[in-house]
């Protein structure tokens, strides 16, 4: 098929070379790119409301049980020492997910303009800042928060750190093959043979055509850091109580595990609608969509 | 194979090199943040300053940090990886002690993990936006957000606790026949499956959808190809390198990432033998650990590439 | 097997816009063709023809499906089959030849093993009879070395050999129609040539009905018997390929042919030539590290040597590989010559950007033949043409606005587009821009590189057009690139013919067309088809000149 | 209260503990440590009975028949690679247990804490306290059959007092003046000043005997109930039944592997799953889970050990009273020993002496939760409405909730606490005793005078919060000279008042040592109260009874 389009035709009505999406699979498609963003913009309106929500302090024991189930009171049962869980979780999610979204911001903010500048500046710097990014993206996130927490201490920063030293290695790795991609495009070589400072080239023309794909990164860097967030709460990294972000009440309340406790099944079912959500809305925006049978 | 693939691995493994220096640079310099001095845990509390001062004399801990990370380099690239401080062991026996438990747990893992993953990831892409591949989807991704030490734990209460089919501990030198062997590896593989297979799955599943889409896959097809031998004989061949570079990836996870399910299982891993040294400022031990991990990473990527240039008769045959 | 005759009812294949609208891109198609006839899809792109040539197939593009109609093939109605039987139809009965050669052949299998794929999976031969019968069609197809190729994998052989590669693998199975879809139209036409007498012989002598899809009408002329003219998804007219040419019903058919012909409408305005622009001396252009002479790993271009006057308009010849666009990238400082030196408006011209002084940047303008690529998806066009405007000169807001829709009007744009970005500009529109933009700088000198071969036949035409008349009234001087010779012929005064790096051929452009002396020149221009039945046979073949060889 | 099987036992009145070396460790000098154990020392001589012979064994317990047999595995709470079987160097709970499974100690501790012979079948001080006459057990063999000398004797005390050693008592060893051999089985040792207590001393762990010029430890040679047949370190060890070992018919078990599991909940699993038979270290909140199994028990001892909450005098704004005494009324006892511990903790009122020692004054009347009170106070001070960091860590258990709690009580007084929770690596070194508002964990302590010497007098390197009452003072230096009890009970009583009212320390709450274990694991009622696992001890003691 001939990739140009008739003159006369605007593209957008071109039935040819762009329709793709097919009849019988239109719905299913939209139904989880609703879902994902229903989920996502769910657990965005609770990291801004959800502590003014919240129906009880989130560090008051409000209950004489540990670990109740759900009732009238506390929708969502209570913690191992007698929290009220629907505040805990209504207060946690904003950590876990202003924690993420920072570090997947910061990531990609540092991956892209680091890439960028590989991409365009000299061999030598590319290479030089290539090798380091080898390096650091070698090093098991894990093992570097830990190393991290023993030399400074746990705190918001540091965590936010050692997200972003473990993720944005790969947010400039993208960045820069996307970069370089663009760079031999004709249109930078008409900015190049005008006459045009290697700043504008990057700012102006090739910048706003990486945006989107890196805005697909940082949604995918930001489900990782949900999940390395919660997995730092093992190592007993977290924000302070008597906040705890999602994976420290999963980690807080596991315990409770055997009794089924909706402590621990709360949190995790926070972790996991988020992130699935994310990835579903990430997966049906970059997606091709549909797909004629035989 | 020819001479331009053995440049090409040349010049790979020749970048590989000095990632590897960079890497060992880095580890240095975070675990001189490390507060803590190893003179002291050896001789204790209540050594005199004299000894401590005479100690740290003897061990070049006065020394400034470059000529310290230069005779740590060299002690390294001279295969000696130093003393640890806690136990007064030389390191490489600590970690030789853990090692073989680390890649037995790692190889297990990648035997079942990658065949699963590869064949979840096939099938999806097959079956892409039909309804297997959106029960997939939702599988993998469930897969994935469960957080690690919650699978486990869940694991253990079940199968240990409840059922009491499976021992909570994996003690690696028990084992005594291979009923007892599987015994033993189901739950910590099962954990690390879990978080690997998706992952791993549903980059398959992306590489070999994008082979799907081109033309040489339509013309198969129109050659009356059927679906199964279009993606396994056509497209399969052609995902080879960033399948390889996928898998790589998450089996670099297999020795530094599982310190959560090493710590659950009891399992003597060399994640676990890090974290003690980090704790104890073993910082020899420390060192020696992270660059084992980086250097895993560095030569399952470089393996990964290799499969690639291996599968692309572009730069197979020159 | 022989051919089957074809016959195609009321064919309708809708497709599904990214809103969700379905729209019908074939509407209402009957043909049929009788046993071991050709029949042409003629159209542009969006036209449907291939979308047509899909459906004999039974097969529809994710987003598309065959929403209506019959297609009979023999006793076999191909809409109403079942999956399976489907696929035994696919590459057994019905064949399908792809434009693009290098993209439908599996890069990681050998050649041999995808030729004979289909035959084996349809059980109709032994795997040694089908490489028997393979290796007998390469040397039908006229392919080198027919024994050995098939052992290649599809990177070591040329995109002419792919191509009737890809011929054979159609042929194996001896179907009753073959599909042949653009087979030529990536090909340089000193190898369009060769491909098509190959498949003119195996398809005659087989006696194979056959589709030929092709927006070319010069090498429909050559291959089909009937003629299918589409636009839009409609049929426009059908007949006779003597008729369609010589007595066109149809105005679209009408515009076609004219299109095809640009040469008999253009001829280059006469321009007084006041003196020296750029003089290039002895040039060496290549990439990859220099050697201790100086030489790059690989040279490009060698012994260039050439002189452009001012409002002089010179065409640069020649097919892929042969250095040309390089020679265009060189001048305008994107790639550093190696050798020799170039003297642009008296000065020395550096080799690199970093060295260019922004009065030259300002006077000389490249064009890019990618409309697509060349106009950066982010910014409207107000916002691109602009720029040049604010690099170069020094004017206010208003000058500015005023400016920018001045070059609106030169190139023939509304106004109304500067607020849209590219993205939602046609072909044709996005390569004005881009012309626009060049000219926003007031050059001395325009470099244009296949400024219209991505585009179809009437919108190339229509940039063409423009482009002579733009000469002629601002007197800009051209550096044209082109492998057509015909838009050289309407647009240039003179003509450099590049071949594998080298000047072989320069002067005059009507003379050199009329008398080419170098032996590679007559092989270009003889290579052009014409628009006439039994051109193809007339000629002489070339292959013993320059075999084309291995990569 | 807490453990319905095995009823609190009483605790002697020397309440000793062998965790002094865990304080030791946490940084005390040389020096300082030196010093306070001459106090320690004269209050021990007062308490008498520490002079004796053999005095027989201590009884079995209620759990039936002692049977020979069996194998069990044993999680602690901690493994790492620093893990030693070298006596002198044990830092943690598997160090503990394992170098009393295969070492012996000159004496070991009762169930009431007081030094019985052990190695030693007898000893005796002709002089007060200066010098001592240890005289070995005959016929004792370490596991490589080299029969037990006076020279091993002199060897295992004299090395804790080489700084290369790295002993982790070697500040205890340093008032040793002379000790040497006379003949093979008597050893003298030469004090440079008097102490009565030495016998207490040999008793811990640390000052196990191994042989004669031992420099690789990891073969676990000693005299002990178990030889070690593996030991690998931060991974496992097993431990194999000495069958010629000195006590006649024990240990009953054939077998004891010991692991570290750190994760409590996994450690609780091993144990519910069958794994392991005996854990270490449970918390009060999973106590419940083991005792609803049928299999299963749960072993509670209240030895004293508190989390308190640590008012530094010398920084502000915790060096005003009013402020000290409002955060003691803004505990809520009652809620930490019941949602914290799961009422596996006793309530305390603010002064260290458990209801459960004889010094224990339980006339002082119970501070209550008062915030409306605190608030008064906090407005007196001049801090209403202020904003203060409270610092907590995993290392001082239980401190981030007691904190939380703390903050939750804060606020109804109109005080706002922040809690910065810092990681347990490094927390004794660099953080505790160092911020106006933090927490501090206490470790049992041999007895109540060790406990206010090391703690609460003005000179104490461990004052917590900087404390400084010559009132106080001079009741503790005369109450260790002191002969009437009922005076001596009298000072003490006083001395808890003063903490009580005027010292800035806050203890809520003493919370109980949990160990879980299998209920075919016998012999367990036996109670020493220095820490878990039967105070490190139970190798020796237990037996496994299928049935």
């Amino acid at each position: 098929m001939n990739n140009s389009i008739l003159d006369s035709r605007r593209p957008s009505s071109e039935p040819e070379s762009r329709v793709s999406a097919a009849r019988r699979h239109v719905k299913p498609l939209n139904l989880t790119r609703w879902i994902g963003a229903t989920l996502v913009i769910f657990w965005l309106l609770v990291a801004i409301f959800g502590p003014m929500l919240a129906p009880h302090p989130v560090g008051a024991l409000v209950a004489d049980d540990m670990y109740s189930g759900a009732s009238a009171a506390f929708p969502l049962g209570t913690d191992y020492l007698g929290r009220d869980m629907l505040s805990r979780i209504l207060h946690g999610a904003r950590y876990t997910v202003g924690l993420a979204l920072i570090a997947a911001v910061l990531s990609s903010l540092i991956g892209a303009s680091l890439g960028m500048l590989a991409a365009l500046a000299p061999r030598w710097l590319d290479e030089s800042v290539s090798r380091l990014n080898d390096a650091l993206i070698s090093i098991p996130s894990k093992m570097l928060a830990l190393v991290m927490v023993s030399a400074f201490g746990a705190s918001i920063p540091l965590l936010i750190v050692t997200a972003v030293i473990s993720y944005a290695p790969g947010a400039f790795r993208i960045s820069r093959s996307l970069a370089a991609n663009i760079a031999t495009l004709e249109y930078v070589q008409v900015a190049r043979t005008r006459g045009e400072g290697k700043l504008y080239i990057a700012a102006v023309e090739v910048l706003p055509n990486m945006f989107h794909p890196v805005l697909t990164d940082m949604g995918m860097r930001f489900v990782f850091i949900v999940l390395l967030l919660s997995g730092m709460s093992f190592l007993g990294l977290g924000v302070q109580p008597p906040m705890a972000d999602l994976g420290s009440l999963v980690r807080e309340n596991i315990g409770g595990l055997s009794q089924g406790a909706l402590a621990v099944i709360g949190p995790a079912l926070a972790i996991g609608t988020l992130t699935i959500g994310a990835n579903l809305l990430i997966d049906s925006l970059s997606a091709n969509r549909g797909q004629q049978g035989e | 194979m020819n001479n331009s693939i053995f440049k090409i691995v040349l010049g790979r493994l020749s970048s590989g090199v000095s990632t590897l220096l960079i890497v060992s640079l880095v580890i240095f310099a975070i675990t001189s943040l490390l507060p803590g001095d190893a003179a002291q845990q050896i001789l204790g509390q209540f050594a005199t300053p004299e000894q401590v001062a005479a100690l740290r004399i003897q061990l070049g801990l006065d020394q400034p940090a470059p000529l310290r990370y230069l005779s740590w380099l060299g002690g390294l690239l001279s295969g000696d990886l130093g003393q640890s401080v806690s136990n007064a062991m030389p390191v490489s026996e600590l970690m030789a002690g853990r090692l073989p438990n680390s890649l037995l747990l790692a190889g297990i893992t990648t035997v079942i993990a990658v065949p699963i993953a590869l064949l979840l990831g096939i099938a999806s892409a097959m079956c892409r936006d039909r309804f297997l591949d959106r029960i997939l989807n939702v599988c993998t991704l469930s897969m994935v957000a469960v957080p690690e030490f919650l699978v486990a734990t869940l694991a253990v209460l079940i199968f240990a606790v409840h059922l009491g089919w499976l021992p909570a501990l994996s003690y690696v030198s028990t084992v005594e026949g291979i009923g007892d062997f599987i015994r033993i590896y189901a739950m910590p593989v099962l954990t690390l499956c879990a978080v690997l297979v998706a992952q791993m799955a549903r980059m398959t599943r992306a590489a070999i959808i994008n082979q799907l889409d081109s033309p040489y896959i339509e013309m198969a097809r129109l050659k009356g190809i059927g679906p199964l031998r279009r993606v396994l004989n056509h497209a399969l061949p052609n995902a080879l390198g960033p399948i390889a570079n996928a898998v790589a990836l998450s089996l670099s996870y297999l020795l530094g990432g599982v310190i959560i399910v090493e710590t659950i299982f009891n399992y003597p891993g060399i994640a676990g033998l890090m974290v003690d040294a980090v704790a104890n400022r073993d910082l020899a031990l420390v060192q020696a650990c992270a660059m084992l991990f980086c250097t895993a990473y560095l030569v399952l990527v470089l393996i990964a590439d290799l499969c690639a240039i291996l599968s692309n008769p572009r730069l197979r045959h020159q | 097997m022989m051919g089957e005759p074809l016959d195609v009812r009321d064919l309708h294949v809708t497709a599904i816009t990214p809103n969700g609208d379905e729209i019908d891109i074939v509407k209402q198609v009957s043909f049929s063709l009788t046993q071991g006839e050709v029949l042409a899809l003629i159209g542009e792109s969006g036209s449907g023809k291939t979308t047509i040539a899909l459906s004999l197939l039974g097969y529809a593009r994710r987003g598309c499906r065959i929403s209506g109609g019959s297609i009979r093939l023999g006793e076999s109605s191909i809409l109403d089959l079942p999956p399976a039987a489907l696929r035994d139809l696919r590459g057994h009965r019905v064949s399908y030849i792809a434009q693009s050669a290098a993209a439908s052949f599996n890069p990681a299998k050998c050649l041999m093993e995808q030729v004979i794929e289909g035959a084996l999976r349809h059980g109709v031969m032994s795997r040694r009879d089908a490489e028997a019968k393979a290796v007998e069609l390469f040397r039908e197809l006229a392919l080198p070395d027919p024994e050995g190729i098939g052992s290649r994998y599809p990177h070591q052989v040329s995109g002419g050999q792919l191509q009737r590669l890809m011929a054979a693998m159609a042929l194996i199975t001896d179907p009753a129609l073959v599909i042949l879809d653009e087979p030529t139209t990536a090909l340089d036409v000193t190898t369009q040539i060769e491909v098509l007498r190959a498949f003119k012989r195996v398809v005659r002598e087989r006696g194979t009905t056959a589709i030929y899809v092709s927006h070319d009408l010069a090498v429909v002329a050559q291959m089909a018997d009937r003629v299918l003219v589409l636009n839009g998804g409609e049929i426009q007219e059908q007949g006779d390929i003597d008729q369609i040419l010589d007595r066109p019903s149809h105005p679209y058919t009408k515009s076609l042919l004219e299109a095809a012909r640009p040469e008999e409408r253009l001829t280059p305005p006469t321009l007084e030539r006041q003196g020296e622009l750029l003089r290039i001396d002895d040039w060496q252009v290549g990439y990859g590290q220099r050697d201790a002479q100086g030489i790059p790993a690989k040279v490009v271009l060698d012994d260039i040597s050439l002189c452009l006057e001012r409002g002089q308009a010179l065409g640069v010849i020649g097919e892929s590989g042969s250095g040309k666009s390089t020679l265009a990238m060189a001048v305008a400082g994107l790639t550093a010559h190696s050798r020799g030196e170039v003297v642009f408006n008296g000065q020395e011209l550096s080799t690199t950007l970093r060295g260019r002084t922004p009065d030259q940047f300002r006077r000389i303008q490249m064009v890019f033949q990618s409309a697509d690529n060349a106009l950066n998806p982010a910014h409207n066009v107000e916002r691109i043409l602009t720029r040049p405007l604010r690099t170069y000169f020094k004017l206010d807001e208003e000058e500015r606005r005023r400016r920018v829709r001045e070059l609106m009007d030169l190139v023939k744009l509304p106004h109304s587009l500067l607020s849209r970005r590219p993205g939602e500009l046609s072909g044709g529109q996005k390569q004005r821009v881009n012309l626009a933009r060049a000219l926003a700088a007031k050059p001395d000198l325009l470099l244009c590189d296949e400024v219209t071969s991505a585009l179809d036949t009437v919108v190339g035409a229509a940039i063409l057009e423009l482009l002579v008349e733009l000469r002629s009234k601002l007197g800009v001087s051209l550096l044209f690139i082109s492998h057509d010779i015909s838009t050289v012929r309407a647009l240039c005064d003179d003509v450099m013919v590049l071949y594998k790096g080298q000047c072989v051929e320069s002067g005059d452009c009507a003379s050199v067309i009329a008398s080419p002396q170098h032996p590679y020149t007559q092989k270009l221009i003889g290579s052009v088809p014409e628009l006439r039945r039994g051109w193809l046979e007339s000629r002489p073949s070339f292959a013993s000149l320059e075999q084309d060889c291995v990569a | 209260m807490t453990n319905k099987k095995n009823p609190p036992t009483i605790l002697s009145e020397s309440e000793q503990s062998a965790r002094i070396h865990e304080a030791m460790r946490r940084g005390m000098s040389r020096r300082d440590a030196l010093k306070t154990f001459g106090v320690a020392g004269m209050f021990a001589a007062s308490t008498g009975g520490l002079l004796g012979s053999s005095l027989g064994y201590a009884s079995e317990g209620t759990s039936g028949t002692p049977q020979r047999g069996g194998r069990i595995r044993v999680a602690a709470h901690a493994a790492s690679t620093s893990d030693t079987l070298d006596p002198a160097k044990g830092s943690t709970a598997i160090d503990y247990a394992r170098h009393e499974m295969f070492y012996n100690g000159l004496t070991e501790f009762d169930e009431r804490l007081i030094p019985q012979p052990a190695l030693a079948e007898h000893f005796e001080t002709s002089d007060g306290g200066t010098t001592w006459l240890f005289t070995l057990r005959r016929g004792v063999t370490f596991h490589d059959g080299k029969p037990l000398s006076a020279a091993d004797v002199v060897f295992s005390i004299g090395r804790h007092q080489d700084p290369t050693t790295g002993s982790k008592v070697m500040s205890l060893t340093t008032q040793i003046a002379d000790i040497k051999a006379l003949g093979s089985q008597q050893v003298q040792i030469t004090l440079n000043s008097p102490n009565i207590e030495l016998p207490v001393i040999l008793a811990v762990s640390h000052m196990k005997i191994v042989p004669e010029g031992t420099v690789d430890f990891s073969k676990g040679i000693g005299t002990g109930p178990f030889r070690c047949q593996e030991f690998s370190p931060g991974v496992r060890s097993i431990g194999v039944r000495n069958d010629n070992y000195w006590r006649e018919g024990r240990p009953y078990l054939d077998e004891i592997e010991m692991v570290g599991i750190s994760d409590e909940p996994s450690r609780i699993n091993a144990l519910l799953s069958g794994d392991v038979q005996l854990v270490n270290e449970v918390y009060g909140r999973s106590a419940e889970r083991i005792e609803l199994s049928t299999g299963h028990a749960v072993k509670s001892v209240n030895s004293g050990n508190y989390t308190d909450l640590v008012m530094r005098v010398d920084q502000e704004p915790t060096s005003r009273p009013a402020f000290v005494e409002a955060m003691k009324y803004l505990f809520d006892r009652e809620q930490i020993k019941r949602a914290i511990f799961r009422d596996y903790a006793e309530i305390a009122n603010d002064h260290p002496i458990a209801s459960s020692n004889p010094y224990y004054f339980g006339d002082l009347p119970q501070r209550p939760y008062d915030p409306d009170r605190a608030r008064h106070l906090l407005k007196q001070a001049g801090v209403e409405g202020a904003r203060l960091p409270v610092v907590a860590s995993p290392a001082a258990s239980g401190s981030e909730d007691m904190a939380v709690l703390l903050q939750q009580s804060a606020q109804q007084a109109g005080l706002n606490l922040t809690i910065n929770r810092v990681p347990s690596d490094g927390y004794w070194s660099n953080h505790w005793m160092k911020h106006p508002l933090g927490f501090g964990n206490i470790n049992p302590r041999p007895t109540a005078n060790i406990l206010l010497s090391q703690f609460f007098q003005s000179s104490a390197p461990w004052n917590e919060s900087g404390w400084k009452n010559e009132q106080f003072d001079q009741l503790l230096t005369l109450s260790r000279a002191e002969p009437d009890q009922a005076v001596r009970k009298q000072m003490y009583a006083d001395m808890q008042t003063l903490i009580h009212e005027h010292c800035g320390i806050g203890i809520p709450v003493f919370i109980n040592t949990i160990d879980g274990r299998d209920k075919r694991l016998k012999g367990y009622d036996r109670t020493i109260p220095l820490g878990g696992f039967m105070g490190y001890t139970f190798a020796e003691h237990v037996w496994w009874d299928e049935a």
